[in-house]
C-alpha cells in the first residue's frame, strides 16, 4: 500500500490509506460506527479494526503488530505500552464506565441494592480480580465493606452478563453499557455505591505507525465531538 | 445334531442342498471355487445366502428371508481356510477362546486348550504369539481352536493344508477320533481324508452339488467330472488281523498300517486301483495280495480303462486289455502289493 | 535381534516430517526461552496454579473416563452398523468439533442450566449442575467426545472385521467379541482417542468458563487460570502453560508406551 | 444382498451410543431452538459474516493441506521407526493438543513475530508472517497438526504392515509401498484424520486472535466473528455459530461418503 | 543369477548354509516349523537374520552386521505361504504390482498381469476384489503375482498347498515351464515337485540343513529322516517314444503322460518304490513294464524292506524277502504297472 507522514487535514490524505486500530473487544459496536463516520470525512483512509482482549492487544503490538491506534478497556494495559515506548504522544482518556447489578428480566432474587447480593443464597457472578470490570467489583467491595460471595469469578464482563442472560445467575456486576447493549434480556439495577469504581478507556497513536497524522486524527476523533456522541448513546459516560 | 440346509447365493452362482445326519461325517470335494467354503460360511452364519433355510438338530438356523441366527447362536464352530489365529492372544489364548466364549473359567478353558494342543501335537507353542509360528503350526493351532469350541456341528475347511505329510497320517487318526461320535462337515482337496473320516460325501462343481452319497459308494461309481478325476479308491472293510484285514467274507488282505492295529479291531484297506495288476494266472512274486475274480465290466476311464470286478476294480493301459483280451465274464487274477495297500482303523 | 523386518519408509519422508516436527517443537522453544525460571517455580507452586491443576488433572481424567464409556460405543456403532440417518448422525456427533466453544458452552447452558432443556427436571431431582465441578466435566467431556468417536472408527474401519468374524464362528457372542477381540485389536486406535480426549479437556477453556464460570478449585481450571494470570502477567501465563504442557507429556508418555508394530 | 456378514455388536451398546448421542445431539438442538430465525437469514448473509466464513473456509482447507503434509510424514515416521527419543518426540508434537491455544499463539508470535526466534530471519527475506492471513493459516495448522498425527497413527500401527512386506518382496521402494498400499489401506484414519483437522481449524479461536489478529477480511475467522458479535448480541453469536456448524457438516458429509466396512 | 547363503537366527534356531547356482531351481522339503519359510524370508530381505551373509550373482544382500539390502533392492520376489493379496487392488492390478513397481507403464503392466493370470488360469477373475476369491483361487493370484515381478530370484513357498488335486498338474507343468530358465527356490510338502520342478534339493530339520544334493541323489539314498519317510521315488529320464521314455540305455519303460510329449522330447518316468513288484520270473500280465536286474543291497525302510538294484528299487515287505530268498546278486525282475507310472517333460 501506499504510505504518507504528511499533512493532517482530510483534503491532503493520499488515497487509499489503511489505518488499522488495535482496540478493545467491549468498543466493537461503537468503534465500527465511529470508523464509518470516519472514513466518510476522511476519504481515501479506510479503517480497520482489530478487536480483542486490551492484554491479547498489547502483546501483539509488543511483537510488532502493524497497528496505528490502540484503544484500550483499561489504563493498565495502556500503561504497559506506554512504559514499552510503543505510543507517540501521551494517551487520551474518551471515555468512562461504571458497574451495574444486571439480573434476569424476572429479577428471581428481588435484587435492589448492592447489600442483596451478600444475601445467602443468592447467586452472584463477578470478574475475576485479575480483569478490569473484576478490580473494579473489588474496589467497591472494599469501599462500602459488603462482602460478596460468588459462585463464579469471570474472565471477562461478556462471561458474566452470559451466566445472567441464561438465567443461571441470580445477578451479575456488569458495566452500565453492557446492561444497555443487552435490552431486554438482562434488567438493570443500579447502585449508588458503582461511583467508587470508576473505568477509564484511554487511546493513543502508536509509536510504530507509518501514518502518524491519521492515526493522531482518529485518535483525535474518537476523543472530539462525534466519538463522544456514538460512544454515549452506548452508554458511555465523558471521561 | 443333524442338519438339514438349501440356500443360494446369487452373485456366486451358489445353489445347494445336503443334510448331514447325527454323528455323520460329510465330506465336500470339488475344485477351486465350487463353493465348498462359502457353503461352510452358510452354515456357519458368516455368509449370508439370497435364500433358503437351515436348521440344526430342528432348530432354526436361518429361514430366509424371515429367520437368520447369528453365528455365535448356532453351536456351530468353523476352522476356516485362513487359520487367522487371533494375533494379540497367545497360542493357549487363541486355542481357549472358544470354552471361555461358552462361559467355562478361565482355569477349565485354558486345561481344555492344552488338551486340545496335545491331541493336535504343538502343546510346546502353547506360549507363542500367532505371528511367530510356522504356517503349518498356525494350521494345526487353528483346528485345535475349532475343536476346543466342542460345537454341536464342526466345520473343518482344509484342516491339513498346509501340513508336511509327515504328519498328516498321525493328524488324521486325531480326527478320525475326535469326528466318530460327532457331526461335521470337512471340506477336503484329497480323497483319502474323504474315506477315512467321512461317511458321506458331497461333490461340488461350480456352486451346484454334481453328486452325493455314501463314500465308498460315490468314490467307487463316481458320475461327475470332478469326481471322477479323484475318486475310484478301492476300500475292503473288516477287522484287524495280523497286521491285515479279513473281510467278512474272508479275504485277506495285507498291507502297511501305521500305527498297528490290534487284530480283531474294525480296519479298512485302501488302495488305488492303478496299483492293482491284472494277471490270468496266480503270479509267483512279492505282491502278497491276489484275489481270483471275474469281470464285471470295463469301461474307459480317462486315458486307461477300469476293469471293474464284484468288489475292486483295477486301471491298466489300452494295450493291456487287448493283450490280455479282457472281456466281462473273464476269470482274472487281480494283484496287488502289500507295500501299495494303506490300512487303517475304521 | 532377529524379527521380521520393517520394510522402511522412503528417506524423504524424513523431511516433511522433520519440516513439520520442527514447526510444532521450535514455538515451544520459544515459548521456554521467555520463561523467567528464576520466578518459575514460586510461581507455579502458588494455591491458585496447584488448585488448578489438581482440579484440571481431575476433571480431564473423569472426562476422558465419559469419553471412553460413550464414545467407545458411539465409534462401534458408527463403523459397524449402517442405518438410514447414519451418515447424519456422524455429522452431527462431530459437530463440537467446529462449534467454537463458547458457544458449546452456551449450548450447555442451554440444555443442562437452570432454565435450560433439561433444567426444570433436573432441579426436580435436585441436581444443580452449573458453577460446579460436574459441570466442567460435562463441557470437557462435550468438546472431546467426538475426538474419542472419531479416531476410532477410523481405526476400526481400517481394521476390518475378519477376526470379529472368526470369533462369532467359534461362538462368542458380540459383547465377548468386543471385549476379547474388538477391542484389543483396536487398542492402539482406542488410545490414541483417549489421548485426544484428555488433552482436548486438559486445555479446553471456552466451554468451560461459559457453561460453569471460574471459581477457584471449583471450576477454575489451568487454562482458566492461565488465562486470568495472562491479565496480570503474561510470563507467569506462560510459565505455567509449561506446568501444563509438562504434566501432558508426563501423562501422555504413561499411557502412551511405545510398543513394537505387530506385523 | 448376500456377502460376507457383519456379526453384529452387542445390543446393549446402543444404550451408551445413544446416552452419548444425545449429550451431543441435544446441546444442539437446544442451540437451534434459541435462534430468532426471522434474523437468521439477514443475519448471516451480513458482509462481515460472508466474509468471516469464506476466510474460514479457506484457511482451513489450507491448513489441513499442510497438516496433510507434514502430518502424514510425522505419523509415518512415528508409527513405523523407532529411534532414541522417539517418545520424547512424539510427545512433544502432541503438546499443542493441550497447550491453551491463546498460549499457543503466543508462542507463534515468539516464533515468527517480528521480533520472535525467526522473526529477523524473516524480515531480512522480506516475509511478514504476523497478522496476515499466512498467519491464520499457521495458527490453525500449529492446533490442527497433533490431530491428523495422533489419529493416523493410531491407525497406521493397527493396521500392521503385513502388505508392506509383501509389496516390498515384489520390489516396490519404499516410496511406492507408501502410495500404492500405505496410504490406500488407512484411508479412513486418513480420512479421520483429515477431517478431526479441518473441524479443529474451522473452530481455532485463541491461537488465531493472538498470532494473527482479527482484521475484517484479512484475519477474521467465523470464530472471531462469533466471538465479537457476542460482545454485543449474543443471540447473532449463536445464529453464527449455526452457520459454521451447517457448513461443516457439508464439508464432512462430502468427505466422508460411509463405504462398506471392508472384510 | 546364483545364490550364496549362510544364515543364523538364534531364537528360531535356524543356522543355514546353501547355495543356488545359475538358472538351478532348489527345492526345500523338511515338517512343518523346520525353518523354510524363514529361510526364504532372510533371502528376500523380510527376515532378519542374527548372523550371516548372502549375495546374489556377487551382489551382497546382507553382511552382517555391516550391511544389509533392503527387500525391495534384492531383486528377489516372494510368494509367502499366506497369499496377502492387497485387499483394496483388484486381482488385475495385484498382479501387476511387481511391474509397475519396477516402473512399467500402467498398460504394459497390465499387459503382463493378464499374461500371468492367463498362465495361472485364472484370466476370468481379474476385476474381483481379493476378498471375493477363493482359497485356491487367491493362492493362484499369489503366484502369478510373483511370476509377474520377474525376479532375478524367484521364491515360492508352498504354491499349490491349496489347490485342488486336479489343477495341480497343470499348474506343475506351468512352473515347470517358467522355471526352466530360472534361479527360483520352491518350499514344497509335495515330494512330485521336487522331482519334477527342482535341480538340486535341500531338506531342513529343526532349523538345520540335513540333507542336500542333485535331487535324483537326495531322494534315492536319503539320510535323513525326512528324507526317507518322503523320498525314495524311482525316477528314469530319456527321451519320449510313443508315450513311453526309452533311456539312453535302450530300456523303454510306459507310463501315462498328461499331456501327451512329442517324440524325442526330454522326458522323465517317475515312479514310488512301493508299486514295484519283485518277481522271479518274467510274469505274464497286465504290468507292462518288467525289468530284468539284480539285487544291489537290502536295507530296511520303515517297516518294509527297500530292494536296491542298479537304477531303481522296490519296497516289499519283511516276508517277501524270505520267501523269494532275496539277497544281493540275485537276479529278479522288477515289475511296474504302466498306470502307475508318470512320465512328464524334463
Ligand atoms: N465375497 C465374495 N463375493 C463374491 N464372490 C465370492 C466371494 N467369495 C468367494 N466368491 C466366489 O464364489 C465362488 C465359490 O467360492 P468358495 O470360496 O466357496 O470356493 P471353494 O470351493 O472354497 O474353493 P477353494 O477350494 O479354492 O477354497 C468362487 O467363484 C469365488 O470366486
Ligand atoms: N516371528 C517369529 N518369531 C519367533 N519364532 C518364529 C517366528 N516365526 C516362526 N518362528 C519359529 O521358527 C521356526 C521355523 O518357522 P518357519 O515358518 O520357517 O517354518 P516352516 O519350515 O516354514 O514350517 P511350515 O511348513 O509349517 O510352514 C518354527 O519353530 C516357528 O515356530
Ligand atoms: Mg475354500
Ligand atoms: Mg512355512
Amino acid at each position: 500500500g501506499s504510505s504518507s507522514d504528511s499533512s493532517d487535514g482530510a483534503a491532503t490524505v493520499p488515497p487509499r490509506l489503511k489505518l488499522t486500530v488495535f482496540a478493545a473487544a467491549s468498543l466493537k459496536g461503537t468503534f465500527t460506527e465511529i470508523g464509518k463516520q470516519f472514513e466518510a470525512t476522511h476519504k481515501g483512509v479506510t479503517v480497520t479494526f482489530n478487536f480483542a482482549g486490551s492484554a491479547d492487544l498489547v502483546a501483539q503490538i509488543q511483537q510488532g503488530a502493524p497497528a496505528d491506534v490502540f484503544a484500550s478497556a483499561d489504563t493498565k494495559n495502556m500503561d504497559k505500552a506506554t512504559s514499552d515506548n510503543l505510543i507517540s504522544g501521551t494517551p487520551v482518556n474518551f471515555a468512562k464506565n461504571t458497574l451495574e447489578i444486571a439480573t434476569p428480566p424476572d429479577n428471581p432474587a428481588h435484587i435492589t441494592s448492592l447489600a442483596d447480593l451478600a444475601k445467602p443464597g443468592v447467586k452472584v457472578v463477578l470478574c475475576a480480580i485479575e480483569v478490569p470490570c473484576g478490580s473494579a467489583a473489588h474496589a467497591i467491595e472494599d469501599a462500602t465493606g459488603v462482602k460478596i460471595k460468588p459462585v463464579s469469578e469471570e474472565q471477562a464482563v461478556t462471561d458474566v452478563l452470559g451466566k445472567v442472560t441464561s438465567g443461571e445467575a441470580d445477578a451479575g456486576l456488569v458495566y452500565v453499557t453492557d446492561v444497555k447493549g443487552a435490552g431486554a434480556s438482562v434488567h438493570g439495577v443500579t447502585f449508588p455505591e458503582s461511583t467508587k469504581a470508576i473505568n477509564t478507556y484511554p487511546i493513543a497513536a502508536l509509536a510504530g505507525s507509518k501514518h502518524a497524522s491519521a492515526a493522531a486524527a482518529f485518535a483525535a476523533y474518537v476523543a472530539g465531538a462525534k466519538g463522544q456522541a456514538v460512544l454515549a448513546a452506548a452508554g458511555f459516560a465523558k471521561p | 445334531m443333524s442338519l438339514e440346509l438349501t440356500a443360494t447365493i446369487d452373485n456366486r452362482d451358489l445353489d445347494i442342498s445336503f443334510s448331514v445326519a447325527d454323528g455323520e461325517t460329510l465330506a465336500i470335494l470339488g475344485p477351486n471355487g465350487a463353493g465348498k467354503s462359502s457353503a461352510l460360511g452358510v452354515i456357519a452364519g458368516i455368509v449370508h445366502p439370497d435364500s433358503g433355510r437351515a436348521s440344526l438338530d430342528g432348530e432354526t438356523l436361518f429361514d430366509l428371508p424371515a429367520e437368520w441366527r447369528p453365528a455365535h447362536a448356532r453351536g456351530t464352530a468353523l476352522m476356516a481356510q485362513d487359520p487367522l489365529l487371533f494375533p494379540h492372544l497367545t497360542v493357549l489364548d487363541n486355542v481357549g477362546f472358544g470354552p471361555r466364549s461358552l462361559g467355562k473359567s478361565r482355569r477349565e478353558s485354558r486345561e481344555l486348550a492344552r488338551h486340545w494342543l496335545a491331541e493336535v501335537d504343538a502343546s510346546e507353542l502353547a506360549a507363542r504369539k500367532p505371528s511367530q509360528l510356522s504356517g503349518g503350526q498356525a494350521q494345526r493351532i487353528a483346528v485345535a481352536r475349532a475343536l476346543a469350541a466342542e460345537p454341536r456341528l464342526l466345520l473343518l475347511d482344509e484342516p491339513m493344508a498346509a501340513l508336511d505329510i509327515t504328519v498328516v497320517p498321525a493328524m488324521r487318526q486325531m480326527l478320525k477320533r475326535v469326528l466318530a461320535d460327532r457331526s461335521a462337515i470337512i471340506v477336503t482337496h484329497d480323497v483319502l481324508d474323504a474315506v477315512l473320516l467321512a461317511d458321506r460325501v458331497v461333490v461340488m462343481e461350480s456352486g451346484r452339488i454334481v453328486e452325493e452319497g455314501a463314500t465308498k459308494e460315490v468314490l467307487a461309481r463316481p458320475r461327475s467330472q470332478f469326481g471322477a478325476g479323484i475318486a475310484g479308491l478301492n476300500l475292503m472293510r473288516g477287522l484287524a488281523a495280523g497286521g491285515a484285514v479279513r473281510t467278512p467274507s474272508g479275504t485277506t488282505i495285507e498291507g502297511l498300517s501305521e500305527p498297528p492295529i490290534a487284530d480283531d479291531e474294525p480296519a479298512v484297506a485302501v488302495f488305488n486301483p492303478s496299483s492293482v495288476a491284472v494277471y490270468l494266472t496266480r503270479p509267483v512274486g512279492s505282491p502278497r495280495n491276489a484275489f481270483a475274480t471275474k469281470v464285471l465290466e470295463l469301461e474307459p476311464h480317462g486315458s486307461q480303462v477300469r476293469v471293474r470286478t464284484e468288489e475292486l476294480s483295477a486301471d491298466v493301459t489300452v494295450p493291456v486289455v487287448a493283450e490280455l483280451d479282457l472281456m466281462p465274464g473273464k476269470e482274472i487274477f487281480l494283484v496287488v502289493k502289500a507295500s501299495e495297500v494303506a490300512i487303517y482303523p475304521a | 535381534m532377529s524379527a521380521t523386518t520393517s520394510v522402511g519408509i522412503p528417506r524423504w519422508i524424513y523431511v516433511p516430517a522433520a519440516v513439520g516436527a520442527l514447526f510444532i517443537v521450535l514455538p515451544l522453544v520459544a515459548l521456554a526461552s521467555r520463561v523467567e525460571w528464576s520466578h518459575f517455580f514460586s510461581l507455579i507452586t502458588s494455591d491458585s496454579s496447584v488448585a488448578a491443576l489438581k482440579l484440571s488433572l481431575r476433571t480431564s481424567a473423569l472426562s476422558t473416563l465419559l469419553c471412553i464409556l460413550f464414545g467407545v460405543p458411539m465409534a462401534i456403532v458408527l463403523a459397524r452398523t449402517s442405518f438410514r440417518g447414519q451418515s447424519i448422525l456422524r455429522s452431527l456427533v462431530l459437530l463440537p468439533l467446529v462449534l467454537p466453544p463458547v458457544v458449546g458452552g452456551i449450548a450447555l447452558l442451554y440444555t443442562f442450566g437452570r432454565k435450560g432443556l433439561l433444567g426444570h427436571t433436573l432441579d426436580v431431582l435436585g441436581i444443580q449442575i452449573a458453577f460446579s465441578t460436574t459441570a466442567v466435566v460435562l463441557a470437557q467431556a462435550f468438546v472431546a467426545m467426538p475426538f474419542m468417536v472419531v479416531s476410532l472408527e477410523g481405526t476400526l474401519r481400517a481394521a476390518g472385521q475378519r477376526y470379529e468374524v472368526v470369533a462369532a464362528t467359534l461362538g462368542a457372542r458380540p459383547t465377548t467379541v468386543l471385549r476379547r477381540v474388538t477391542l484389543p485389536l483396536v487398542l492402539p486406535g482406542l488410545a490414541a482417542g483417549a489421548i485426544l480426549a484428555f488433552a482436548r479437556s486438559l486445555g479446553e477453556f471456552g466451554a468451560t468458563i461459559t457453561f460453569a464460570g471460574s471459581l477457584q478449585g471449583v471450576t477454575r481450571t489451568l487454562p482458566l487460570e492461565i488465562y486470568l494470570q495472562r491479565e496480570g502477567d503474561p510470563n507467569a501465563a506462560v510459565a505455567l502453560s509449561l506446568v501444563l504442557v509438562v504434566v501432558a507429556v508426563l501423562v501422555i508418555g504413561l499411557v502412551r508406551r511405545p510398543r513394537g508394530g505387530q506385523l
